[in-house]
């Protein structure tokens, strides 16, 4: 153990990188670039720094630091990471560098405001997975919508502004009734500190409302269903920096919030309420899946993917009640969270190297009309070998992270009602359905123009932050084990405190 | 002893070779891809030959390791690994041999096509998956391979991506797989349930316990247990192994090149549901009333697919029907509980019908991808070795007595006679009508191919093969293409040694394996514990009283009903094909209703088609204007956003400008806090 | 006996200024209203000595009715208002002025409980007249206030001063800035003017009309 | 009798006093051309009075004058805000006089007479020294308003603030006629101990109203608010600045010294009128700022909002919910004096950057400044990590503890509103591009402005780490 | 037996409503809306007088003295800005002071 606060570095340095950047001005867009690609890389070997830091065997949360900041609300500048949130960090900075490097020359306009936003963005990421205070959890949860909007609303599509106003005020929306809570806690419990948070016993009825409040919030921004139409419009428009970041991370936020929140502070409305969150869960795997089947623009198409996968992640982390508690199954409900929170990390990669391919294909035609591609195999065959890979990602193919999550969930959740499993595997089918026929549509074929036959092949920058995306999707669908290792008494801990009731 | 690292070898060589010939296709050329997949898949082979005879003769025990883990959630860890016993013996060396010869036999098939690299990334890909499938020692490794395979499939059923068929047949291909797995992850997830783990050992040894428990699925309900996994396993089986009602992705798939469909969709992957209930044995004995449906599903496929199949005139389609039919029959040997008949049946199978598809890319190959019997005919001159190696492989199919498969079909047929279990009945029609049926699109293929008038023209253009098939449409700007169907530019000749060469080493097995092999595989208890049937079920023991060894078997055949069916099928397929083909017209225009339901394949696809596939989309449409873009956009975020603009607009009229209206306002507000003050403040 | 005769002359006072009041919000004319309200203060300085607070009732006297209303006066004087526009709507909002006002006027009378306060007044301090009575409190009591209204009326010197002072003596400056800023084509318009009659006058304008931009 | 030790206690209030005269003195003598001159005077006074309420600052209550004037750390912290509000005035509104020809000595002198005001007011402990606090204040505000003497709109302002002004300092006096009536004394401490044996408690309860009313029309609370968005739109910007910051420092004071000090046991009742306007003032305030196209009368309709929020503090009467509400309005004063900064700062001769479409493309011309425009929209808007958000929460945070969640969530609900607003803003500077034929705006430079604008803009984020810090002097203060 | 308390608060709220009416009746001039707050002061005034003389308490009446003095600026003030105003827009009639509206 080192004495240095490497989680609080973890979270300034991109921050402090984003003023350099800044600094750097318009006038030298590539002093920009590099800037932002040494403070991402060095903040990524960081965060590998953190990882080793961490000592797996016992869980629990580590690397603390606590510093007084708000004294007279007891709220304090309280850090630390468990499993989860290390292994959320490492995606965090990983994908961040994946990001800045997709974004090399396709941003031309205002570079240095756009790496300084990326950077911010990170760095308030990586906050969120360490802060171990609620308000300040919620200080960072707000916070990233200001990178983001500003990264929407510049550098976006033309629709840009109702779609970056849209998630603005969605998200907001959601998180102001999350903070209602949190006030209400700490009008109860006297402290903003998680860890008391987790161990107060709440009564039933305070449990309910504080419940809502958190689903609320937490299920705008997974986003669960019906709280979701603001991801595609956000994603359509973003800039494919933007929606990777937004995909792959600012997701996974929003169920990183059920863990640390809805499910031990509020154990016991979260068992009573689980139905609902199952209910939605369901009902995002396969409304949403058959919304994406007939979408005609690739962005909102793995779009609402997105939203379909994340529902695996909250069923998962929900069955967990009707397994630990209602059956005594420990073990599976330790496997459907560790699912859950597999998948978040394999959405992240999946989800951002789709975008990651819509991005490059969008920079060379300037569309995101499906029709107007076609033959991508014959025009680019390396792309459409990588297309189609992360499409097989997407649809759970095993040997792909995308299985992994998927499977556990599902194996656990037929333990916990067969139904649940029963339709949570519709998405086999009908995740494969949208997603292989938009793979039947542009890459296979034939290209449907002139321009869409001639489109110039990848290049060294692209390729090589497609080959890290897949090497990652790779290496966690065939051997997955380091990362469950890595969270798996985090997990174990999660779920023994879940099933102590609080009233 | 087995040595893992044999095994790893084994089982990663083939993926080496893919990754080789893939990644590297331009910097090791065409020669280096096909020449690194064939002696990779060439090494598996040994080395699976190695594994059988330790296993079979070296007295090895089975091998049951992990190699890592793949999971760990507490205690609970699933590995990837290997269970090693004659079953997957048996299995390594039919997919690793029948994968060679294809490899070899694609060096031919593929010459000039652009594709040559990938294909063998693909077909060494796919004999990986299919290695990993068959070694697997728990659920979750055979769920990888199980869909790997499926990966493959779809890979290659759209390799020739530019054709809108082909891409679709694919798609097509794959939904239909998901499907199966749809059933088969659930049925692994049941066997989590019941188990508390998913490796087959573990799984086998509590089989046992299953009897009495069960699941209340739908509330007061209690279900078998047992038969729920079963079934949900069958249901994965039925999507790989293309039974109804999941059968109509195998005809499609043949939009991908023949060695494909004689590798994958005849000999391997669609085998693997038949391997896999082999395998689950000990849970299916657990379950009369799976083992009914197995077997029901069974017979409807082997003889309803096999009429479609004397309907079709694409030549690989005839095949492609009579695969469905076959599969059929060895899931009705799954169903009696004669898991060795089926095996057996897999294994005969996997060498007369890659010869079978084999001859055909050959054929095709000679008549420059023309499919359609009806171009062809008097092939027998042209191409002597394809003409003699397809009736080696058809007489084996049609089970002709000493062929191989006659051994493993005619021991299925007696299988279901001897069975008692609910649908025997019904299957055991069905199978013996099925014999008719094979004898009748088997020789009509044969005659319609190589005997009677050559139903041809040679133009003589000059020009070289194309890739691509006659019904690309989109390739149709190729001026190689724009001459019309029947017409070829130079006569048919006979195929390349690359080709013929695997025809006839297929062919040799496909006459002679049965003989020795049927003793030992069907009576002798060879499987050992890899397949469990339990006393009361075992018809194979029941049958082996009567089983006096090759010969007598041999003999007695021509006195059996089978053999006499065949014999008629022959007749009536000699007849209506070979000296009056007018007959055939005319049946069909008498039958008119018959020969439409089975050219239209009993409507399956088209209702298929339009329930899921036009049905989901419109119901998709459905969800996305009506719910996502009508009521949650429309009058949830933008209705209320309005509201707030709307009344944004009202309420600032209030500041009229006017002093008075602020001073009233105020006095206004005074007044009511007064008023509150008055009614409820009060002390 | 006393006593009656401070009731009436109250009643009679407390009418006229009442009255006088309601004449001040109702007349017509501007300088009415002011005379009016000169009678309401004189009538409630009365009021005021009725309740011994002579001192005040006479600083209302010199201080209003001889300051304060003489400025109103004035003003009004000086504004050349037109008076006729300015009736109009005064009797379609009357109703709802007056009920309002009736309201609060109930509603305060209703709370206070007029009742509770039908007190006699406390003796007078012995020995101490009204004046100096409140001097006392004046300065010393009340030193700090004291002071403080010594700034306002400082404020509203200055405040008067920079509002109504039309024209700054001291200010009367001119901005180079400004004059060196001006060019030619914001003051002068250079028209072109045609030499000889065009035979037919078009109806598109010459470019050359344009002023210059 | 008033000793030595008096005068030291209003110290920091009579050095002002004598300073206020010394400019007024000072600019008589100064030619046209040396105004500048009066401008740092100026500023030098104001920081040697924001010295001398820090450096005096005594850990206890001091009381001078016979209780007349109380010195308490809430005083000093307000005090000290509004000074330093005044001071970013003075430095951010020198160009935009001088290109109106509105540099005169007067506006220094009565902006100081005005805080010192304020600082009466802060520091009244008697209902005359508030009253006589609060129209110090007002009168000269009311001549600064009108300071554009030129100006239609800047005289009709002042006519409508100085009416309702005037009505709503009738009424408090009113209101305080009646306390006096019931209790017997002006004293504030005075009425506090015999609010609960007077004989007349509907009396009380009845001044209260009034009173309450005052306190609503100083914060600008609907019903009362009326004049603030008129007041806003007609004003000098850099009066309009002035405005928005300091007369809501003053009212939280007001309202303390009046509501608590005085009527503290009456709680019960005027928390719940409170509320009621807090109520009203967030849903008006919020949905109204959204029609608006003017920036500054946008900015009014938010501040309606804001007071609510404030209210929200004071609703909780206990010193958490005190603290918290000056916590926020010492926030929300700092907050808007950048908002006018960045129109103080791009405003130029001849053109005023009102309307809110005036800011098109600001990022791309201006991007320093559309940065820190952006960075009080959000604070305002309430969004972390700026300081906005502490502010936002610690009033929440009292009136959930204060047992008013219903209010709570009325607030949170009109916060999601208010972001339409804030957002367009924001939207227009960064996403819009400038109209064709519209000449670009480019912020001057004036060096003391833009450095003040960015110190104090980038404190609105700094802050949210000293939050802390100041939440603690906020509730040392009570 | 003397004038009770009771009529001076009568008095003096009449006064005030009237004051008040007067103030949102009015659609004259301004300089009528000006004398109505004198006219409040006054009813302010004479409340603290009657008060002071009741209670026998001289701070009411300190605070009418000092309730005058301001009145007396404040009327300076407000008949200044009238005088801006009509110098601007030559008129003072209130139901035309409306440009800053909405």
């Amino acid at each position: 153990m080192t004495n240095w606060p490497i989680l609080s570095v973890l979270v300034w340095f991109p921050c402090l990188g984003a003023i350099v950047v800044l600094l750097a001005g318009n006038v030298r867009p590539h002093l920009a670039r590099w800037l932002t690609l040494a403070f991402s890389v060095i903040t990524f070997a960081l965060s590998l720094v953190m990882l080793t830091q961490y000592q797996i065997g016992p869980g629990g949360f580590q690397l603390q630091e606590n510093l007084r900041w708000i004294p007279g609300i007891n709220t304090s500048y309280h850090m630390g990471v468990d499993g989860i949130a290390v292994a959320l960090i490492v995606l965090t900075t990983f994908t961040s560098i994946l990001v800045i490097g997709g974004a090399w020359q396709v941003i031309k306009d205002k570079v240095h405001q756009y790496m300084a936003a990326m950077l911010v963005l990170e760095g308030l990421l990586i906050g969120v997975f360490c802060a171990m205070d609620a308000l300040l959890f919620y200080l960072f949860f707000e916070a990233i919508l200001i990178p983001m909007f500003f990264l929407i609303g510049i550098w976006g599509g033309p629709r840009r502004v109702y779609a970056t106003l849209k998630f603005f005020i969605y998200t907001f929306f959601g998180s102001i009734f999350f903070l209602v809570g949190l006030l209400y806690m700490y009008h109860r419990a006297g402290s903003f500190d998680l860890p008391t948070l987790w161990a107060f016993p709440f009564t039933m009825q305070e449990q309910s409302w504080l419940f809502f409040s958190f689903l609320i919030a937490f299920a705008v921004k997974t986003p669960m269903v019906p709280a979701h139409t603001w991801l595609p419009d956000a994603h359509v428009e973003a800039p494919t920096g933007g929606s990777v970041i937004l995909a792959a991370i600012m997701l996974k936020v929003g169920t990183y919030g059920f863990i640390r929140f809805s499910l031990p502070i509020v154990p016991d409305a979260s068992q009573h309420f689980a139905w609902l969150v199952i209910l939605l869960s369901l009902i995002a795997i396969i409304y949403i899946g058959y919304v994406a089947l007939v979408q005609l623009d690739m962005k909102k198409l793995v779009a609402y993917s997105s939203i379909a996968h994340m529902g695996f992640v909250t069923l998962g982390l929900f069955i967990v009640y009707m397994l630990a508690r209602g059956q005594h199954d420990v073990q599976t409900a330790q496997l459907g969270v560790q699912g859950a929170v597999v998948q978040m990390i394999s959405h992240g990669f999946v989800s951002g190297a789709l975008f990651t391919c819509i991005g490059v294909m969008y920079d060379r035609l300037h569309t995101r009309e499906i029709a107007a591609y076609g033959g991508l195999a014959k025009v680019m065959p390396w792309f459409a070998a990588f297309w189609v890979l992360f499409a097989m990602a997407n649809c759970g193919l095993p040997g792909t992270s995308g299985f992994v999550g998927e499977f556990m969930v599902i194996l656990s959740a037929f333990t916990a009602n067969p139904w649940i499993a029963l339709f949570a595997a519709y998405s086999l089918i009908i995740g494969a359905a949208y997603t292989l026929w938009l793979v039947k549509r542009i890459v296979w074929g034939v290209a449907p123009s002139q321009q869409a036959a001639a489109m110039p092949p990848m290049n060294a920058r692209e390729a090589w932050v497609l080959t890290a995306f897949a090497v990652a999707v790779l290496a966690m669908g065939v051997y997955p084990w380091p990362l469950m290792h890595l969270m798996d008494s985090s997990v174990a801990q999660l779920v023994a405190h879940v099933m102590v009731t609080k009233i | 002893m087995i040595s893992q690292n044999l095994l790893i070898v084994l089982a990663a060589a083939p993926l080496v070779g893919a990754l080789i010939a893939g990644l590297l296709r331009n910097q090791i050329g065409r020669a280096g891809s096909a020449g690194i997949a064939i002696v990779s898949v060439a090494v598996s082979f040994a080395l699976s030959c190695v594994v059988f005879y330790q296993l079979v003769w070296g007295a090895a025990p089975i091998f049951n390791h992990n190699v890592y883990t793949w999971l760990e959630v507490g205690k609970f860890t699933i590995g990837i690994g290997f269970l090693v016993d004659r079953l997957t013996a048996l299995m390594l060396v039919v997919v690793t041999f029948v994968s060679l010869m294809v490899h070899i036999y694609t060096i031919g098939y593929m010459s000039d096509d652009p594709g040559f690299q990938r294909f063998f990334a693909y077909i060494a890909l796919f004999t990986f998956s299919m290695l990993m499938l068959v070694l697997a020692n728990n659920f979750l490794q055979l769920f990888i391979g199980w869909e790997l395979v499926g990966l493959v499939s779809y890979l290659l059923i759209g390799f020739w991506f530019e054709r809108p068929s082909a891409s679709f047949a694919a798609l097509k291909a794959f939904l239909v797989n998901r499907v199966g797995d749809f059933g088969f992850i659930l049925g692994i997830a049941c066997v989590l349930y019941a188990f508390h783990t998913l490796d087959y050992s573990a799984v086998f040894a509590q089989a046992p316990d299953l009897a009495g428990r069960t699941i209340e699925v739908v509330g007061g309900h209690p279900w078998s247990l047992a038969t729920l996994i079963c079934l949900l396993l069958f249901v994965g089986a039925c999507g790989k192994s293309a039974q109804v009602p999941l059968h109509v992705w195998l005809p499609d798939s043949m939009e991908g090149p023949t060695p494909i469909s004689a590798l994958i969709h005849a000999a391997t992957m669609v085998t693997a549901g038949i391997f896999m209930v082999a395998r689950m044995s000990p849970l299916y004995e657990m379950s009369t009333t799976a083992l009914s449906v197995v077997l029901i599903v069974g017979a409807t496929t082997a003889f309803f697919m096999g009429l479609v199949g004397i309907v079709q005139n694409d030549i690989k389609r005839v095949i492609a029907y009579s695969t469905l039919s076959q599969l059929g029959y060895m899931v009705v040997a799954l169903g009696v509980s004669a898991y060795a008949a089926g095996i057996f049946h897999l294994m005969t199978h996997a060498f007369f019908k890659a010869l079978l598809f084999l001859g055909a890319g050959s054929v095709i190959v000679a008549m420059h991808h023309e499919q359609d019997m009806r171009r062809m005919g008097g092939l027998r001159k042209y191409m002597p070795v394809t003409w003699i190696t397809m009736w080696i492989g058809s007489l084996a199919l049609v089970a002709t007595p000493g062929f191989s498969g006659f051994f493993s079909k005619d021991q299925i047929i007696e299988a279901v006679g001897a069975s008692h279990i609910f649908g025997s009945t019904y299957a055991y029609w069905c199978v013996l009508l099925g014999v008719f049926v094979t004898a009748l699109y088997s020789f009509r293929l044969l005659y319609m191919t190589f005997h009677g008038k050559e139903r041809f023209k040679v133009v003589g253009h000059g020009h070289g093969r194309v890739e691509g098939g006659p019904h690309t449409k989109s390739t149709s700007d190729d001026p190689h293409h724009a001459h019309n169907p029947g017409e070829l530019e130079h006569p048919p000749k006979e195929s390349p040694w690359v080709i013929t060469v695997p025809l006839v080493l297929l062919a040799i097995p496909s006459v002679i394996i049965g003989w020795f092999t049927i003793q030992p595989l069907l009576y002798g208890g060879w499987f050992g514990s890899a397949i469990k049937v339990l006393p009361g079920h075992d018809v194979l023991a029941h049958m082996a009283e009567e089983f006096h060894g090759t010969v007598p078997m041999f003999v007695h055949s021509f006195i059996s009903a089978p053999f006499w069916i065949m014999v008629a099928g022959f007749a009536v397929a000699t007849y209506v094909y070979l000296f009056n083909p007018a007959i055939a017209d005319r049946a069909a225009r008498m039958f008119l209703p018959i020969f439409r339901m089975l050219t239209r394949k009993y409507w399956v696809d088209e209702v298929y088609y339009n329930l899921f596939a036009r049905g989901g989309v419109k119901l998709g449409r459905a969800f996305w204007k009506g719910g996502d873009r009508a009521v949650l956009d429309g009058v949830m975020i933008d209705g209320s956003a309005s509201v707030v603009e709307r009344s944004s607009r009202v309420f600032r009229r209030l500041q009229t400008g006017f002093l008075y209206h602020y001073a009233f306002a105020m006095i206004v507000g005074l007044i009511l806090l007064l008023g509150g003050l008055w009614l409820w403040g009060l002390r | 006996m006393h006593g009656i005769f401070q009731m009436v002359c109250f009643i009679a006072f407390a009418a006229v200024a009442v009255g006088a009041a309601l004449a001040v919000v109702s007349v017509k004319n501007t300088v009415h209203a002011v005379l009016a309200l000169v009678l309401t203060f004189f009538s409630t300085a009365c009021l005021w000595i009725l309740a011994e607070a002579e001192f005040l009732g006479l600083a209302l006297v010199v201080v209003y009715v001889g300051a304060v209303m003489v400025l109103f006066l004035f003003v009004v004087m000086m504004l050349d208002i037109d008076l006729e526009p300015l009736r109009e709507g005064f009797t379609k909002y009357l109703p709802v002025g007056i009920g309002a006002a009736v309201i609060m006027l109930v509603e305060m009378l209703g709370i206070i409980g007029v009742r509770a306060f039908n007190v006699q007044p406390g003796p007078n301090p012995a020995g101490v007249s009204n004046v100096e009575w409140l001097g006392t409190a004046l300065f010393t009591h009340f030193l700090l206030p004291f002071e403080i209204a010594a700034l306002i009326l400082t404020v509203g010197l200055v405040a008067a001063v920079v509002l109504a002072l039309r024209v700054r003596t001291f200010s009367k400056h001119q901005n180079p800035a400004a004059q060196s800023a001006t060019r030619a084509a914001g003051r002068v318009r250079m028209v072109k003017m045609a030499t000889v009659a065009r035979p037919a006058p078009t109806s598109m304008p010459d470019p050359a009309e344009e002023p210059h931009a | 009798m008033i000793s030595l030790n008096d005068l030291l206690v209003i110290l920091p209030e009579l050095y002002l006093t004598a300073a206020a005269c010394l400019v007024l003195l000072f600019d008589v003598f100064i030619k046209d051309d040396q105004r500048d001159a009066t401008h740092w005077v100026a500023i030098i006074v104001m920081l040697v009075g924001i010295f001398l309420v820090i450096h005096g600052q005594t850990p206890q209550t001091v009381t001078a004058f016979g209780g007349m004037f109380v010195r308490d750390h809430m005083a000093e912290i307000l005090k000290a805000t509004v000074l330093i509000a005044t001071v970013l005035m003075f430095v951010m509104a020198r160009p935009w006089l001088k290109d109106r020809q509105l540099f005169f000595g007067e506006f220094y002198s009565l902006s100081i007479f005005s805080v010192l005001g304020v600082m009466f007011l802060v520091s009244a402990g008697s209902l005359i020294t508030v009253y006589l606090g609060l129209e110090l204040f007002a009168l000269p505000a009311f001549a600064l308003v009108a300071l554009n003497r030129e100006s239609k709109l800047s005289s009709e302002a002042a006519i409508k603030f100085f009416v309702l002004g005037a009505l709503a300092s009738g009424l408090l006096l009113f209101g305080m006629s009646l306390i006096y009536g019931a209790t017997g004394t002006l004293d504030l401490q005075a009425i506090f101990a015999a609010v609960g044996t007077t004989a007349h408690p509907h009396l009380l309860q009845f001044g209260l109203v009034f009173l309450v009313v005052g306190i609503g029309f100083e914060f600008g609370a609907v019903p009362f608010h009326m004049w603030l968005p008129d007041v806003y739109e007609g004003a000098p910007t850099p009066v309009a600045m002035y405005i928005s910051a300091v007369p809501k420092l003053a009212a939280v004071g007001l309202a303390y010294r009046l509501l608590e000090t005085g009527l503290g046991p009456l709680a019960h009742d005027w928390r719940m009128m409170l509320a009621i306007m807090a109520a009203l003032s967030l849903v008006v305030g919020n949905v109204v700022a959204i029609a608006q196209a003017n920036l500054k009368r946008m900015l009014a309709y938010s501040t309606i909002s804001h007071m609510g929020f404030v209210f929200l503090g004071l609703a909780n009467p206990t010193p958490e919910g005190y603290s918290s509400a000056l916590f926020y309005a010492v926030c929300f004063a700092l907050m808007e004096t950048v908002a006018f900064g960045v129109i103080l700062a791009l405003a130029r001769k001849g053109f005023e950057c009102e309307m809110i479409d005036d800011l098109k493309g600001l990022n791309r011309r201006s991007p320093w400044f559309a940065g820190m425009m952006a960075i009080s929209m959000f604070s305002l808007a309430g969004i972390p990590p700026l300081w906005g958000f502490a502010a936002k929460v610690l009033v929440l945070k009292s009136a959930i503890d204060g047992g008013m969640l219903w209010l709570a969530i009325v607030a949170i609900i009109c916060s999601i509103i208010g972001l339409f607003y804030y957002l367009r803003v924001v939207k227009v500077m960064y996403f819009d591009v400038p109209a064709e034929g519209v000449e670009p705006l480019a912020a001057k430079s004036d060096f003391t402005l833009r450095w003040l604008l960015s110190i104090n803009a980038l404190g609105l984020i700094a802050m949210i780490g000293f939050s802390g810090v100041l939440y603690a002097w906020c509730q040392a203060a009570f | 037996m003397s004038i009770p308390l009771s009529w001076y608060i009568v008095f003096a709220t009449v006064l005030f409503c009237i004051s008040i009416a007067g103030i949102f009746i009015n659609r004259k001039n301004v300089i009528v809306l000006l004398m109505c707050i004198e006219l409040m002061l006054l009813a302010v005034n004479t409340n603290f007088v009657a008060f002071s003389r009741f209670l026998g308490n001289p701070s009411g009446q300190v605070f009418v003295f000092f309730i005058l003095t301001v009145a007396a600026a404040e009327s300076a003030i407000g008949l200044a800005i009238v005088v801006l105003m009509f110098r601007n827009r030559r008129t003072i009639n209130v139901g035309e002071i409306d440009s800053l509206r909405y």
